[in-house]
Formats: C-alpha cells, structure tokens, sequence
C-alpha cells in the first residue's frame, strides 16, 4: 500500500498504540454526547435498525392480515394504521437515514482521510433532532389512529368537516417534519466535510465513489427536504387553523398538496437509491479486484440523477386531475431517469468484465442490488409510460415497484455496506455461512414476496386494500408466504450479527484485501481515524498499483478467511 | 365471447384497453430483452471471472465510445415509449362527440351516478350502454377518491372542489339481450335486468364462467339473488371509519360493506341501449325483495316494502324515527296527513304528498316548529322512489 | 501536522487550518441558506398560483394590511442588515494596531462589533413590536385566516365586527381588482392564511436571529473575536441577512399588489 | 487544504484574509435600498394594474441582489458557495414553473379535467364548500346599523354546529327585520330574478349535506369570472 504520512509526527501522544474509537473512552455518558462521528454513525445505525425491526413488524402484520381473504388478524381500521406505519417508519426513520446517516457518517470520513465531519456538533444535533422525530411518531403510535397512509395526502389528512384522520395526524406532521431537519444538517454537513475536509492529494478524480453518492444524496436533502418542511407546516396549519390552502371546502386546492409533497418525495427517492448504488461501487470494485469501469460516468451520472430527481415529481399524479400540459412535460422528463441508472447497471456490468470475481456475502448483496435493481427500473418503464401507467397507478404493481426499488436496492445496499464496513465498525469477523444463508433466505424470501405483487397488480388489485377478490387469493398467499421467508432470513441475520459481537474472530485491518482508503486505518479505527493524515497517492480503485501480497492477503495482517480460499 | 386475460392483464372490455395493453406488451418485451441480457452477461462474467488463485483481474480500460453508445442510444427507445405512451394517454382523455355524460359523485365511502335527466341511480350501481362513448364527470364531497375499472384500463382521480373526467367505450355486455320484462323469460340462473338478462350468482366464480374472468358477483350484499358486474375500485386511499363519522352513510344495509377504503367498491353493469334507455326513463329498481319484475312495483305492499328499504339504505332511519319516538326530526309515525306548523314564517300546512315530496327534494323550504337543529340534506330520488317513501308513510299512520 | 494542540485556540480538531475551518464554515453556511431559500419557497408558489386563481381576493386582502407599518419594518430591516454588515466588518477589521489605513479601521474592533450588534438587536426587536401591533389588530378586528375569517379574537359569533366590515368597504373601493362595491371574494380566507404563515414563519426567523445575535454578543463581548477569526459573526449576519432578503418579497408581494 | 503548513512558519493559505468593504461602501448600499423601497411604495400609489405585482417583484429582485452582492459578501465569496446558492434559486423556479404549467393549463384539454367549476353548466364542482357553493366566490358585506332593508342573504350556516360560518347567519341572526331572507328559499326562488334566486336558495341548505346541497348556485363562479357573480348578487339584491 502506498499510503504516506506526511509527517512523523504522532498524531497524539496521549493515545496509545491499539487505541481505537471503541475503547477510547468508555461509560453511557462518553457515547451520549459524543462527538466522534463514529460513534454518531453507531448510535445511527442501531436507531435505524431498531425502526426497520418496528417496520418489519408491521409489514409482516400486514402481509398476516392479507393472507386469507376477509378478516384475519385485525379489523379493517387497524389494517390502516399498520400500513400507514409501516410506510412512514420505514420511509422516514429507516431507508433516508440508514445508509447517509449510519454508514455514511461513519465511513465518508474515513474514506476522505479527515478526523471528522465539518461539525461534529452539528452531526450529533442531527442525530438528537431524528430521535425527537422519533419520539414524536412513537407518540403518534400510541395515541394511535394515524391512518392517512405515509403519503398524508390532504384533504384527507385535514380530517377537517370529512371522515378524515383525527389529531393524531399532527404527531406524525411534527415527527416528519422535525426527522427532516436531522436530514437537511446532514446534507449540509456531507457537502461541506467533502469540499474542504479532503486528505491531502485527494482531489475529486480521487473520491470513492461512495462519497460522489452521497454527496449527491446530499445535494437532494439539502435542496428538496426543506420543501416538505414547509409542506408539514402548511398541512399542520391547515388542520389546526384551515387556513385555506389545500383544504376545497375552503378554496384550497387538494392538487397541490402532491405537487408538494412529490417535489420532496420524488427526490427523496433519490435519497434512498443513490446511497444504495454508491454503496454497491465499493463493494463491486472491491470484489473483483478491478477499477469500477467509466468511473467518471459514474459519478457524473449520480449527480445528473440528483438533478433530475427534481424534475419528474409530477409522474406520481397522472392520475390525479393534473392538466394534460404537466402530464405531457413530466412523462418524457421521467424517462430520461432511465439513462444515468443504466448507466450505472452497465458499467458495474463492464467491471464484472474480466474481474476476480470473489462471492463473499457483501458481494452478493451487490450482485443482488444489481439483479433487483434492474427489475425494478425495468418496470418503472411501464409507470413512465402514460397509457399503461393510469391502469397501475395505484395498484400492487406499484407497490412491488418501489418495494424493488427501495428494498432491492437501497435495502440490499444498506445490507452489503453493513457486512462489508462490520468488521471495520466492531472489529470483529462475521460467520460468512450463516451471512451466506441469510442472503439467499432474504432473496428468494423478498422475490416470492413482490413478484407476484407484480401480477396482482396488473390484474388490477388496488392498493392499500384491506380486502380483495377471489380471484387474488393465491397470489396473495404467496406474497405473504414470501414475506415470512423473508422475516426468517432477517432473523437469521440479525443472529449472525450478534453472535459476531459476542464471539467474532479478531478483524484485520483490510479482511476483503480492498483497495479502499478507509481499510488503510485498523479495525476498528482509531479515534481520529488515522493515526497519521493519509497523502493520497492513488485512486481508491487502483488495484492494478496494489502489490500482489495487497490483492491476496489484505494488509497489512493476514486474513484467514479470505487466504484459506486463495 | 371476451377476449380471454393473460397471466398478466385482465379481460379486454373497453375500445382503449387493446392500445393500452399492446404499449403494456411491448415493454414487457423490451425488458424481458434487457433482463436476460443483464442477468445473462452477469451470470456469465460471474462465473468466467470468478475468483481463481493465482488469476489476477485485468486492469480496467476506458472504452469511450462504449460509455457514450449506451448512455445515448437508450434515448431512442425511451422516445418512442413517451411517444406512444402520451398518445394512448390522449386517446383516453379526448372524448368522442356521441357520447353519454354521466355524473360521478365520490363520498366516503360510496359512488353516487347521475345519468341524463337527473336521474341517480342506486348507490353504488353504474348502468352504461353498450358501444357508446361514455363520459364520467367526477368530483368528490370529502376526500380524494380514484375511479378505477380495470378491466376497461381507465383510472381517474376523484377531486374535491374540482371535476376531473373519463371516457369509456364498453365492448360487451354484461348479461345477454334479450328483450325481457320477467326473469321468468330468461334462462335458468338469470334474472332479467331493464330487458337483459344478466346471470345470477352466489360468488365471482360464477360470474367468470357467464362473462369472463375478472368480473364479479356485485349487488347488494344480503341479496337472495345477485346478479353479475364488473367491479369498480376506489383506487385512491381514501381512508376509514375512525374519525368522525357520517352515521348515516356507514353502513347503509348492515352487511359490513361500505365502511372503509377498501370496501368502496361499485357495480357496472353494462346493458344494452335500449335497457339503459328503460333505466333512464324508469328510474333505479326496487329491492329484490320486493318485487319480481325490474323497476315496476305495482301495488302498494311493493311501494311500502321499498319505502322502507329506502328509509334505511338512504339513512332516514338516522333522524327520523318510524315508532313515534322522538328524534333530531319529526318522526314519521302519524305524519300522512297531519297538520303541520313551520318556524320559518310559512303557513301551516298539511303533510300531503306534495308536502313530503318537497321535503325530500328541498328540506330547507319549510322547516317544522321546534326542528331547527339539524339541516337536512336534499336527496334526488326518482319519482317512484318518492312515491314508495308515500306509501311507506302511508303504512306508518294507519 | 497542524493538531488542536498546534494551532490557535478557536481552531478545532479536526481542522488543520484556520482558513480550512472559515472556508468549511462558510460553505456549510451557505448550503444551510439555500436550504432556507427552499423552505421559503413553496409559501410563494402557494402565493403565486392563488394569487392567479383569485386575483381579486389577492388585492383586496393586500388592502386591508397596513402599508404605512410595512414600510416602517421594511426600513427597519434595511437597517438592521446594515448594522448587521457594519458589525461583521468591524469584526474583521479586529482590534490589532498599527493598520496603516485609518479608514480601513474606522468604526473597527471589539467595541465597534459589539455596538453594532446591539443595534441590530435593537431594530430586530422594533421590527418585532410592530409585527405585534399588526397582528393584534387583525385578531381584534378578525382578519384571520380560513375559518377563522371575520372570527374576531377567534371566537366565532357569526357576526363581522364593524371594524372589519370598514375595513372591507374600503379595501374594496381602493382595490384594482374588485367584483364590485360590497362583494368580498370567499378566498381572503386563503390570503390571510398565506399571510400568517408566511409572516409568521418569517416572524420565527427573526426571533431565533435575535437569539443568535445576542449570543453572538455577548460572545464579543467575551473577547472570543479577533481579526483572526470571526466567523460566527460572520455567519450570523449571513443569516440574518437572509431574513432580510424574505421580506425584501414579502413586504411588495404582500402589501403592494394592489 | 491539509498540505501546505506542516511547519510552524504558516504560509499565505493559513489564515483567513477576509475582504473587509469601506464603511462608505455599506452606507451608500442602504442609501440605495431605502430610495428602492421608496420607489416601490410610489409604484404602488400608481395603478398598473397587473404591472404593479410585476414592478414590485422587479424592484424586490433589484433590491435582493444588492443585500446578497454588498451585505453577504457574495461578490467576494467563494464561487461554489455563489453557484450553490443562486442555483437553488433555479430550483425554486422549477417547482414553481412546473407547478404552473399544470394549475394554469387545467381543463384545457379536456374541457372538463381540473376545472373547478363546469365551463357548460356554470356549476361548482362537489365537495368545493358548501358554503363556497352556496354563495358563491363572493359574500355580501353585512349591513351596517342603520342600513335597514338591505338583508344579508346568507342562509344560516351552521345549524349542525361544526362549522362554523362567521358572517353567513350574521346579518341573519340579528336582522329580525328580515326574517324570511334568510333560510327561505321557496320565497327567494318564486323571486324574479330567477337566478340569483336559486343561489340564495341554495344557500339555506345544510353545508355538510353529502347530497349535493345547493350545486346550482349560478353565483359560483370561477374566481375570474368576477363579473358573473356581481352580477347574481346584485339581482338578489333587487329583490
């Protein structure tokens, strides 16, 4: 490895050798308000993984409810609410900040070679503000009947003069909106860590991949959440005090709520993938042992989605009464999406090329991503075409479009970077078969669930239904029997993980023998990251530089795993 | 008769549904190419390339020219699909000039039709020609609803405060034509509907072996005979019964149906011109139990029967008492002609037919002493339902 | 390698150089701005589409706001971003001596910072206590937005209170786009919901720059601003600034459409 | 960035050299702000019309530039922090542009999507309000005391109690002197202004109705359309 210190100098004398960011201070208090962006990406990550259990908890009720046809678990209300839920909580407190807030923030600064992020006190603000959000949606929880669907499409969510969602709407308004600032200061905070806080010799030609994504992803919290902010507000004005603005009874106009609202939430799926793919660069690279093919493309074509993002809101409301003028203009901007997210697919297709393909199991979340991905933009074809849109606007066959999108891609993504960045985070090695059994139950389980989703709703079973036709009971069944699959997959994961912490082999410093600037530092790394600054000599991708001992062995100690197959 | 559904899309019904599904086809196809290309060279390079000892991977080159081909010759095809897609979009929305407007009122959780000459149909029931363009012209009272027939491939959003609208054209009926006035001049298991017959039916299943898959067994649920259609979806969430409440309309028969989003559902029955020409001259049917024939009910027992159905289904029952005891509104025990006094400065009158036929259509002309509480809706009923609310009044008195 | 141990004081850790550490502030500063700018923005595309929908709603309800106290806090903002930039500079300049350029240094350094600060405290808070007096009156009289409309103090009697049945009779007359003497436009309820929300979101902005500024002097006053850094000066101002530039539009957008 | 000042002697890229403005410079800026404002309370004095939101958003955009140029420092500010911040301002225009592009462009295809009161019929859609229906885009201002004989014809709002209707009902309620104006549409509709009679007709109907209480109200018209609804008013009015 080629990695210089600029100088000898130690970068602390107080700190002794092995010291890491783990043992370096210790007590509750000390991981409280901690300002070491390792420590915040942790407390992220079990934040996020504690709301993607509660999710998953009411996805499985859900899909328990749609089993049978009729009522089986609960009535139909409570089927509302669980579905509302488990959108905003996954939405909201899981899939926005899992990888920018958990893994990103651990690993962005490592891989630039800076001891923090720009403001660190700013990132642990960013990180009390999402468990204010939290706690505000919990409460919404508890008071219970939110049931407006994540969406909160007004006038609905008003529940002013109409059937509509009692004050329990307003926690969940509070908890997204609050949520939202923790999302903004982290964009803000990203962009700025990455302009001015690069290691020496890293200029943008140089950046991972990982960080040209969420810088990206950044560029869209910093831009679009501020929108949905003001949406809130709007919404929570509108249901405290009808001021007229999207409530018809008043002269308000419903339309305009979703244009809104999507002008946060179409870029907000961006927020969502972009992390995804960026994550899926490192791990391809990684485990083929190759430069990522078209790197520049890449990351221009991260940047061009981030843009783009912005302009395709309206393919969300063809349906929705909008004029013929906006549908025009919104379906042919929506298809230009298509180009830089295949882009990315064919290239990562080209590094594959001629690589050293390795199958450890962050590698085959990568590969999945790619697989899962590539059905889920494929079918957003069908969505950006009008004419066959308006018959499955609506339907499963959303549903299973974005769930391909969102959990084949982001979900995957999130899994690959946990895998591959645990031993880095805790230091210890994982049981790569029980990784690799869980992968496959995750896969085959997520495919039986959404495929036949697929089906369902081109035969024209709408979503959001409690109940349904007979003719959709068997595919039903197999959603729901996928859906289980899937649950015991997570189960066996989550084993895996803790048992990794409980008894885990003692991880080198670089167990996949990546290129990558941040396995340069020990495992776990040291509390400022690098005991000294790094100089940046080459690419993060340059394994044709690296040194045959590198390529097989990692470095500098050997790793067991990954030599016993060589 | 129909054209048989695929594994993927339902029956075609509709004039527009062929465009829809060949554009839905077609880009099947294209990904199915993409698909087992990506899939196929990955799974070939994954196994090519696989970790070998002592096989380094190459270094990676740059290929230009590559990057460039697949980043712009993917416009060509995207430009075609917005192209068609738009077109057929057109096609749905530009309605023909011969066509049938009928209006669409979307409620929690009900559909409300509005045919030609002001007459509404049953809740919940849309009767549409066969081979004519029909336009729906839709708002919403409360929240946004979607009207949605999957098997005609038509969708719309239902606004509040605003009109949005769709055409169909129905290829096919939903029972057969045959000119009946009595069940009994159809077939076995059919019942005759405004000069139709339709076929009878305890569960979908029946259904999709009469007309085709993907229709289904709608009518009132508790019915003894229900007769097939195609369902309607409410498509866009429109939530559940948890909030405040509109008693009168959350469950109009008892059965369960119509309480939340996902019960908003509707009957379209698509008969023939001159069946839908008998139902706008006759008005909406009777219930089943009632009377034999469609929409005749001869005889006073009839009338009172449906009257009373009526007293309940359209939420009466709510305000109204039919024993005497007291109410939000007058109770309808003994009030065929009984002499009323009005707090609004009209003269005193008496409840005769005309009277009560006014405060159905008008409740707010003449509001009785001591009733100003609580502002009753108008409701458009055709001239026989009127007349059977009479006759159940009538009953109520004697 | 430049370690907290090895530069100045202010310099935090993680940084290896002052100006790495202003730069990094002023970015991160200015992408927080942008977010501001964003946040404000769906209020005026709210304002812009209603306002094309229901242009006489729109100009009566810009005539019943008082255009004389808009532009008594128009002014009063001016001002206050002016002593807001005097202050910044003022940190800049610091209190090091032997400047050779006197008007490089007049009105410079601790004290200067610290006044100017003040002062722009001062103009805040005067922006805010005739705020107030608006807002009273249009609680009093029932200029209040959507349902609330003729509710005077939010208590709907059914009944307009004659002030405000003044109030529109001459907004009416006075107005360019009217239906005719006498006809209030039903949308008013939705301008004077754009109205408190966007006045009132920019009225929280204000409040919170107050908090900061006064934080910010009394950390001058602490002596904590030099030539060196001063960046939290800086910042505010930039901040405050940008409350400035809001109601730049809301003032004519509001008040002057007639 | 990282490299350049590893030794104790700090080159030119250690510390911040600010770009400090003459005092005379600001003061000229706010001279300069406070005559634009001036300018624009002038504008306003003079009626354009439409032109007049135009100007006041040109002088505000001339004024905004100046605080951002002088006050912010964006002219001496770093070009990416200049970019990133105007660009959002490129955003603001996108959500606005296209957000236009579909509530000014709605119902001109389809003559019927998006609209919110039929063009044919004249009629307001469903769900618009039923005060909205009732009355129309316009309410007469309620007699002052002292105006005796002009009866607001508001119907009275709200009997279920739930929404409350601040000045419908007001002149109602406290006008005994016209007690069959309002809630008495049999009278106002037999009235001969046949249109503007149904419209206050419909206006004693129950606002909450789920029937479609009061739709023909020929007073509702698009917010435009202000001429129509003067128009009815006026013919009630005569009555």
């Amino acid at each position: 490895m080629t990695v210089e210190a600029a100088t000898a100098v130690p970068s602390d004398a107080s700190h002794e050798a092995g010291d890491n960011y783990l043992t370096h201070e210790r007590g509750l208090k000390s991981w409280l308000i901690t300002l070491d962006h390792k420590r915040i990406g942790i407390l992220y990550l079990a934040s996020v993984l504690l709301a993607f259990l509660l999710g998953g908890v009411f996805a499985i009720l859900v899909r328990t409810e749609l089993m049978f046809k009729g009522q089986t678990l609960m009535e139909a209300d409570t089927y509302n609410q669980m579905f509302t839920l488990h959108g905003a909580i996954m939405v909201f407190l899981f899939i926005i900040p899992s990888i920018p807030a958990a893994l990103g923030n651990f690993i962005l600064p490592i891989q630039l070679g800076a001891k923090d992020v720009a403001f660190p006190r700013l990132n642990l603000a960013s990180f009390y503000i999402y468990m204010l959000g939290t706690v505000c949606l919990v409460v919404a929880i508890v008071v219970g009947e939110v049931n407006t669907g994540w969406t909160l499409y007004a006038p609905y969510s008003i529940g002013r003069n109409v059937t509509g969602a009692g004050s329990s709407v307003l926690w969940v308004t509070l908890g997204v909106f609050i949520a939202g600032f923790s999302s903004i200061l982290t964009g803000v905070n990203f962009m700025a860590t990455v302009h001015k806080m690069r290691a020496p010799g890293m200029h943008w030609k140089r950046l991972p991949l990982f960080i040209w994504g969420l810088y990206a992803t950044a560029v869209i919290q910093v831009l679009a959440t501020p929108v949905l902010a003001i949406t809130l507000v709007l919404l929570f004005m509108e249901h405290t005090l009808s001021i007229g603005i999207f409530d018809p009874q008043l002269g308000g106009d419903p339309v305009l709520f979703q244009h809104f609202f999507w002008f946060y939430s179409h870029p907000a799926v961006y927020i969502m993938i972009l992390p995804g793919m960026a994550v899926v660069n490192e791990l391809i690279a990684t485990f083929s042992h190759r430069k990522i093919f078209g790197y520049m493309f890449i990351a221009m074509s991260s940047i061009t989605l981030a843009l783009l993002s912005f302009l395709v809101w309206g393919h969300h409301m063809f349906a929705s009464g909008m004029s013929e003028y906006a549908t025009m203009v919104f379906s042919a901007l929506t298809f230009l999406v298509a180009i830089p997210s295949g882009v990315k697919v064919f290239n990562w297709l080209a590094t594959l090329y001629q690589g050293s393909i390795s199958f450890a199991s962050p590698m085959l979340y990568a590969l999945g991503f790619i697989a899962l991905f590539t059905i889920g933009g494929l079918t957003g074809l069908f969505l950006g075409t009008i004419s066959t849109d308006i018959h499955l606007h609506d339907t499963y066959f959303v549903v299973a479009h974005f769930h391909y999108v969102m959990v084949g891609g982001t979900v995957f993504g999130f899994l690959g970077g946990l895998h591959y960045w645990w031993p880095k985070m805790v230091g210890k090695m994982y049981d790569e078969k029980l990784a690799k059994i869980s992968w496959f139950l995750v896969f085959l389980g997520f495919n039986v669930t959404f495929f036949s989703q697929f089906i369902m709703g081109s035969q024209g079973m709408p979503r959001r239904y409690y109940d349904y036709l007979d003719q959709f009971q068997p595919l039903h069944m197999t959603s729901s029997g996928g859906a289980y699959i899937l649950a015991v997959g997570f189960l066996i994961m989550a084993y895996m993980f803790y048992k990794s912490l409980r008894s885990g082999e003692k991880a080198p410093p670089n167990p996949w023998a990546s290129a990558g600037y941040e396995w340069m530092t020990t495992s776990p790394p040291h509390p400022h990251n690098f005991e000294e600054t790094p100089v940046i000599t080459r690419g993060p991708y340059d394994y044709h530089l690296c040194t045959e001992e590198e390529l097989w062995d990692g470095f500098p100690e050997d790793f067991p795993g990954e030599k016993a197959k060589a | 008769m129909n054209p048989e559904p695929t594994i993927q899309m339902p029956a075609q019904w509709s004039t527009i549904a062929p465009e829809v599904d060949y554009m839905y086809y077609f880009i099947y196809w294209v990904s199915v190419v993409f698909t087992i290309g990506i899939f196929g060279s990955m799974g070939w390079f994954m196994w090519k390339y696989r970790r070998r000892p002592g096989v380094k991977a190459k270094p990676t080159g740059h290929n230009f020219g590559l990057e460039i081909f697949w980043t712009f010759t993917p416009l060509l095809l995207l430009a075609y699909l917005f192209h068609a897609g738009f077109q057929g979009y057109l096609h749905g929305t530009v309605v023909p000039d011969d066509h049938v407007e009928i209006r669409v009122r979307g409620m929690q959780w009900n559909w409300e039709f509005e045919h030609p000459g002001g007459v509404i149909d049953t809740y919940n029931e849309l009767k549409v020609p066969v081979n004519k363009p029909v336009q729906l012209i839709m708002s919403s009272n409360d929240v946004l609803h979607s009207f949605y027939v999957p098997l005609f491939r038509v969708k719309r959003d239902v606004v509040p405060g605003m009109y949005t609208s769709l055409w169909f054209e129905a290829t096919h009926t939903t029972g057969e034509v045959t000119g009946c006035t009595q069940d009994a001049q159809c077939g076995e298991g059919q019942s005759c509907y405004y000069g139709n017959c339709i076929a009878q039916c305890q569960q979908d299943s029946d259904c999709w072996e009469a007309i085709g898959e993907g229709s289904w067994c709608g009518g009132q649920v508790g019915d003894e005979t229900r007769i097939c259609a195609l369902p309607v979806f409410c498509a866009e969430y429109c939530g559940a019964g948890s909030g405040i409440t509109r008693s009168a309309f959350d469950d109009p028969d008892g059965s369960g149906r119509n309480t939340n989003h996902s019960t908003m559902m509707a009957d379209l029955r698509i008969i023939s011109q001159e069946g839908y020409d008998r139902f706008l001259e006759v008005g909406p049917p009777p219930p089943a139990e009632c009377a034999t024939t469609d929409a005749t009910c001869e005889g006073e027992e009839c009338k009172a029967c449906w009257g009373q159905s009526l007293y309940q289904s359209s939420g009466c029952s709510a305000c109204h008492s039919s024993d005497g005891s007291p109410g939000p509104a007058p109770t309808w025990q003994g009030l065929w002609e009984n002499q009323r006094t009005f707090m609004n400065g009209a003269e005193p009158a008496v409840a005769d037919r005309n009277y009560i036929r006014e405060s159905i259509l008008n409740p707010q002309a003449r509001i009785v002493e001591g009733f100003g509480n609580v502002a009753m809706p108008a409701y458009r009923l055709s001239d026989n339902q009127i007349d059977a609310i009479i006759a159940y009044i009538q009953t109520l008195s004697e | 390698m430049a370690h907290a141990h090895h530069g100045p004081d202010y310099l935090a850790h993680h940084f290896d150089t002052p100006k790495q550490q202003y730069e990094a502030a002023k970015i991160g500063m200015w992408i927080f701005l942008a977010q501001e700018v964003l946040f404000f923005s769906g209020l005026f595309v709210a304002y812009f589409i209603f306002r094309k929908w229901y242009p006489e709603a729109w100009s009566v309800g810009s005539h019943l706001l008082n255009w004389k106290m808009g532009t008594l806090n128009t002014a009063v903002l001016l001002l206050s971003s002016f002593t807001a930039a005097m202050a910044v500079r003022a940190a800049q300049i610091g209190d090091q001596k032997g400047v050779p350029d006197k008007d490089k240094r007049k009105f410079g350094g601790q004290a200067w910072t610290g006044h100017f600060l003040l002062l722009t405290f001062v103009f805040a808070g005067a922006f805010m206590v005739v705020k107030y007096f608006e807002y009273t009156h249009k609680f009093h009289v029932g200029t209040l937005p959507g349902q609330y409309f003729g509710c005077a103090n939010f208590e709907c009697t059914g009944t307009m209170s004659e002030e405000l049945v003044e109030e529109l009779r001459a907004a009416i007359a006075s107005a360019h786009h009217n239906a005719g003497p006498d006809l209030v436009p039903y949308h008013l309820r939705s301008f004077f919901g754009l109205y408190f929300v966007m006045t009132g979101l920019h009225g929280i902005h204000v409040l919170i720059g107050m908090g900061l500024i006064a934080w910010i002097w009394n950390k001058n006053r602490k002596g904590e601003f030099s030539a060196e850094y001063n960046t939290p000066v800086d910042n505010v101002a930039l901040y405050w600034h940008l409350v400035d530039l809001v109601w730049i539009y809301l003032f004519p957008l509001l008040y002057l459409i007639d | 960035m990282a490299d350049a000042h590893a030794h104790a002697e700090h080159g030119d890229d250690y510390y911040v050299h600010a770009h400090i403005t003459p005092a005379r410079t600001y003061v000229l800026v706010l001279a300069t702000l406070l005559f634009l404002t001036f300018l624009t309370v002038l504008a306003y004095n003079v009626h354009l019309g439409d032109w007049n939101l135009f100007v006041a958003v040109l002088i505000a955009t001339i004024k905004a530039s100046i605080v951002g140029t002088w006050f912010m420092h964006l002219k001496y500010e770093q070009r990416f922090n200049l970019i990133f911040f105007l660009g959002s301002l490129f955003f603001v225009i996108i959500f606005l542009g296209y957000t236009v592009n579909d509530t000014e462009h709605r119902g001109r295809q389809g003559t019927l999507t998006g609209v919110r009161v039929d063009p044919a019929t004249g009629k307001r859609a469903f769900g618009s309000g039923s005060v909205l229906q009732a009355e129309g885009e316009f309410i007469r201002l309620p007699p002052l005391p002292g105006e005796a004989g002009q009866a607001g014809q508001e119907g009275e709002a709200d009997r279920d109690g739930e929404v409350p209707e601040p000045e419908a009902a007001g002149a109602a309620a406290e006008d005994g002197a016209a007690p069959t104006a309002a809630g008495e549409p049999a009278e106002a509709g037999d009235s001969e202004a046949p249109t503007a009679g149904e419209a206050a007709a419909e206006a004693g109907a129950s606002p909450t109705a789920p029937a479609e209480a009061g739709e023909e109200a020929s007073g509702a018209t698009e917010g435009t359309e202000g001429t129509e609804a003067t128009e009815g008013a006026e013919a009630t009015e005569g009555e």
